[in-house]
């Protein structure tokens, strides 16, 4: 049963539609991230989940309750922000007893509950140190500690990495993955960093203009894109545009690429051929792929445990990402195979929706 | 990257001192000469004259009142504008700087004759205090306002309302404690702005501490440089004071 | 995100419209009074007073040297502060201010009862000047501080210098062009302060602008309120001029 | 030959040691970065070169000329800074033409230079606007561009790309890289992202307190770490801290490594085996692998092209990256093989200087 559920909620601020018609639901325990660019409304929606803006059309309910009107302090949903969000005034214990504190919980209960929560995200040393006395971090932790000691059925996360550093941030991301699967947490959790949404996520739904342009779980976010769009916010890929020829086959540029004939489409229409960098064969590798061409080696990029490999091919440029281990980095301007599976490849279409 | 204080810095140091302490050295030698040596007399004369007393008692009142009324008026609207309409910020800004441009001999010689006709507003001495807002109004909004920046008051309320706290609970609990210095600095702005006006005073005829203190400079010498010295004093006292009021828990630590 | 502006602000913008503007009003009809209906012979009785012009006249050469005193002292001090000794900022910030919470008349009384001797020096105008610098030292200095905060000094000047600029190219070239607003607002605040000043003016006897605005406000009833207005008038002309003239090129675009 | 070469230089502030006899040498058309954590002494470096700092101790030769008391301007370097260094009130035009400006270049001449450079760096359109009306990544497009138009013997770059998102950072450092290449142009990279550093770099130093911890090509840097503190520096590796048995086994917690008998390691020696993430197989493709330990799955976190799978084993919590394509992603709490080639590990000793 869904725990909780938009349904059709739209938020426009004058003539600027921040919401259109969004509808979610979320079953208890899951953790969805909303991913997409800044403006894509993915803070709006997470705004009006807990009480801080209000829809201008559509319900919201949590826990079957309808809580489209009701004011931020009676939802019960924890949140933690992006950052500073912690009392300066107050200790980090005092912080996590606030909400506590409001509810009437008498003190010795209070102060053992805080004190339980600040170990449980490994601050039960820094219980009595000022935000300031805090690094970014361990501010985000004392935040999450804050968010779940009212026992919220909902948690709301928005950003509560993106003001970290990248060695902190994957830390916490696990960490905050690890919490909320063992508390079995129903979470909705904004970012626009896609690595993070895939990592953390048990689904994904990447947005767009207000709209939920695709959601699922990561992988097949990540591997079955449904549009141009979240092909390209989500990781590389490489974005082959094609028409369909009158066979049905797929021609890019003055080559045919060995893809089966597409049955989405028609001859004439336009379309792009996505392949993930890391599908891309070259070289001795190549042998055994539906599709080869050849190509010539425009650069090639150490990155540490994969190599980049820009080509140019008859199809356009394409880039392989290969793993560095193998040996025998391709050098500029030398001319090699190229080549991917058609399995792992997918066909969009310009003209019109697909799929 | 670190460079350090060049020797030239010591040259900048040492100008910055012989440029505000040499006056005040020599008001502070004027005010102890007698006419054989140096004595304390000046202070003795200063201190057991009763003028002095009820003008700084009169001045220490209309600040006090100002300072309170001032701050009535700007905490609320400083915390509503910061939180609700942000878009509004200059707006406030621009109208609490204009007294800063309108010099205080027009506003006052305004106000006396728009007034002119109200004599018994004008026979009270709080007839100041709305002048003397006026005139603290950039100051405090500044100070108020530098200090809301620093404490993203917006995150801040909005968390303490999702853990369920009341619009008056974040007020109280969250936002003021953080906003002590800010406050503190803007009420002894307010102190200090109203023990240092004497134009709109003199003008309105009456007798508070700075009026008094031209009084003393126009027919004492070495009274005035006693008064000036005690002055300073007591500014310089408030303001450390202030320096060690604010040192509360401080914010923004490591990101 | 986009918060926006509810009917509530509008109450905050008419509360403040009607706290300035209903002041001024009543001021602007006061001064067309005459004794049937209304007429400009305020006015006109002001313009065709020659104290007005010789007041004025002194008070606006005053001010533009004190300005070009004070920029001279402050904008090579900001400009080396920034660039060579950033560790200096809160020191020199600490001295510019001081004068602030020193009020005037205290300043006034020290520096008459110091000079009282030097009596060729008390009986020029120019004495004033001195005294001027001191009072628009911490705005001046907010001023420039804030504008070269804003542009990044020490990256600019290190990049000109890379570029095989010499350290006089770099000041005119790179740093002042930036400075434009800051120097044209510093400036304009420090006539602003000196067109206001009437403590020291009237207390060293010297018939500035303010002390003719005090007479006549002594004297005259309708003459006071047409003066303030035409002083509002003057000083909201030269607010408008800076806002014009800092329209230069802006910093800061997109990171 | 040496293009640049820096002899035991130190630089002390009071008695901070910033620099410790570093002596690096550049040689003509080469791109070297200085990699490590802030105050590691990278930046100090940097500046010493371009004479915004001066060695306490040491010389700084370019092309053969002492330049260790020569002003910046008399040095003939161009430098690009971190951000904001454009000059506000001139145009990218202007900007570009500031230093031939400096050099009495003829109007008409140095016109057409600015407008040249302007060009090369993809911004011929852009000419005459201000630098708040470009983005981040444009304004340091113009930098590079006004640092160039003065043909400077080398080139520093102090974090040029810091304070850029990331997509433009990955599109800028390839055309740094690009245009450093076919200009030719001896240059000093500083940064402190390890990924930047393997991908635009000829050699990489990685830095410490003040010295070079080791320099070379990225790949070696990356596959054959000298030191501990480098190998953690650069990506993700894991640690395994072992014994050296009485037999020149390695001994990790209480199993042991199927690792070659170490030669430069004496029995009783403590030492730290590091694996790359991406070496380690999990499952049906551990067969065939020397070391190979019986797991147990932790957490596994989909990331794109790969799957970051931690695992608990005798020797401790190993985390291997393996392809997310393959398709089988390991579940938590499952009973799995792991194993390594061991070629693809390294062993170094934690009780003196290895090797």
């Amino acid at each position: 049963m869904a725990d909780i559920q938009l349904t059709s909620v739209t938020r426009t601020y004058g003539a600027f539609v921040a919401l259109d018609e969004i509808s979610l639901s979320l079953a208890a325990g899951e953790l969805v991230s909303l991913l997409g660019p800044s403006g894509c409304g993915k803070t709006t929606a997470l705004r009006i989940l807990a009480g801080f803006d209000t829809p201008t059309a559509g319900t919201i309910t949590i826990a079957g309750k309808d809580v489209t009107r009701l004011a931020p302090s009676r939802r019960g949903v924890g949140m933690v922000f992006q950052a500073y969000s912690l009392f300066p005034t107050m200790t980090a214990q005092r912080n996590v007893e606030f909400g506590l504190r409001v509810r009437g919980v008498k003190t010795p209960r209070r102060r053992k509950q805080a004190q339980e929560l600040l170990e449980l995200v490994g601050l039960g040393h820094a219980a009595s140190r000022y935000p300031h006395q805090l690094s970014g971090g361990m501010q985000q932790r004392v935040a999450l500690a804050r968010a779940l000691a009212i026992q919220p059925r909902v948690l709301l996360l928005d950003e509560p990495l993106s003001a970290l550093d990248a060695k902190v941030r994957v830390q916490l991301r696990d960490e905050i993955r690890r919490l909320q699967t063992s508390l079995g947490i129903t979470t909705l959790y904004v970012t626009h960093d896609q690595e993070e949404a895939l990592s953390v996520s048990d689904r994904v739904a990447v947005m767009r203009d207000g709209r939920i342009e695709q959601i699922g779980p990561p992988a097949e976010i990540y591997g079955e894109p449904a549009t141009p769009f979240v092909a390209e916010f989500i990781g590389t890929i490489n974005r082959i545009e094609s028409l369909i020829g009158n066979d049905g086959t797929v021609v890019a540029g003055d080559t045919t690429l060995a893809l089966p004939a597409a049955r989405n489409h028609t001859p004439g229409d336009r379309v792009i051929v996505l392949v993930r960098p890391e599908t891309v064969s070259v070289g001795a590798s190549v042998n055994g792929h539906g599709v080869r061409l050849d190509a010539t080696v425009i650069t090639s990029t150490f990155l540490g445990a994969t190599t980049r490999v820009r080509l140019a091919t008859p199809a356009g440029d394409i880039t392989a990402d290969i793993p560095s281990a193998g040996g025998g980095t391709p050098l500029p301007g030398a001319t090699i195979p190229v080549g991917f599976d058609p399995a792992s490849a997918r066909i969009l279409s310009l003209d019109r929706p697909t799929d | 990257m670190t460079r350090r204080v060049s020797p030239s810095s010591l040259t900048v140091l040492i100008a910055g001192g012989v440029f505000f302490f040499l006056p005040l050295a020599a008001t502070l030698e004027f005010s102890l000469r007698a006419e054989h040596g140096h004595n304390f007399a000046a202070y003795g004369d200063l201190f057991s004259d009763p003028q002095f007393w009820s003008t700084l008692k009169l001045s220490l009142r209309l600040a006090g009142e100002t300072a309170i009324a001032v701050l009535a008026l700007l905490v609320p609207t400083a915390y509503w504008v910061h939180l609700r309409a942000p878009k509004l910020r200059p707006l406030v800004t621009f109208l609490c700087v204009l007294p800063f441009v309108v010099p205080p001999i027009v506003l006052v010689v305004g106000l006396l004759s728009v007034f002119r006709n109200v004599s018994w507003f004008l026979s009270t001495p709080q007839f100041l205090v709305p002048a003397y807002v006026i005139l603290a109004l950039p100051y405090v909004w500044f100070a108020l306002d530098a200090g809301l920046r620093a404490i993203d008051v917006r995150t801040l309320a909005e968390a303490a309302e999702s853990l369920g706290a009341g619009p008056f609970r974040t007020l109280f609990q969250v936002i003021l404690p953080g906003l002590r210095s800010a406050i503190l600095a803007a009420g002894l702005l307010t102190v200090a702005i109203v023990l240092g006006e004497f134009t709109m005073a003199s003008l309105s005829l009456f007798n508070t501490f700075p009026v008094y203190v031209s009084y003393v400079g126009q027919t004492k010498a070495t009274g005035a440089s006693a008064l000036t010295i005690v002055s300073i004093g007591l500014l310089w006292a408030a303001m450390l004071a202030l320096t060690f009021a604010s040192r509360g828990p401080r914010r923004k630590g490591a990101a």
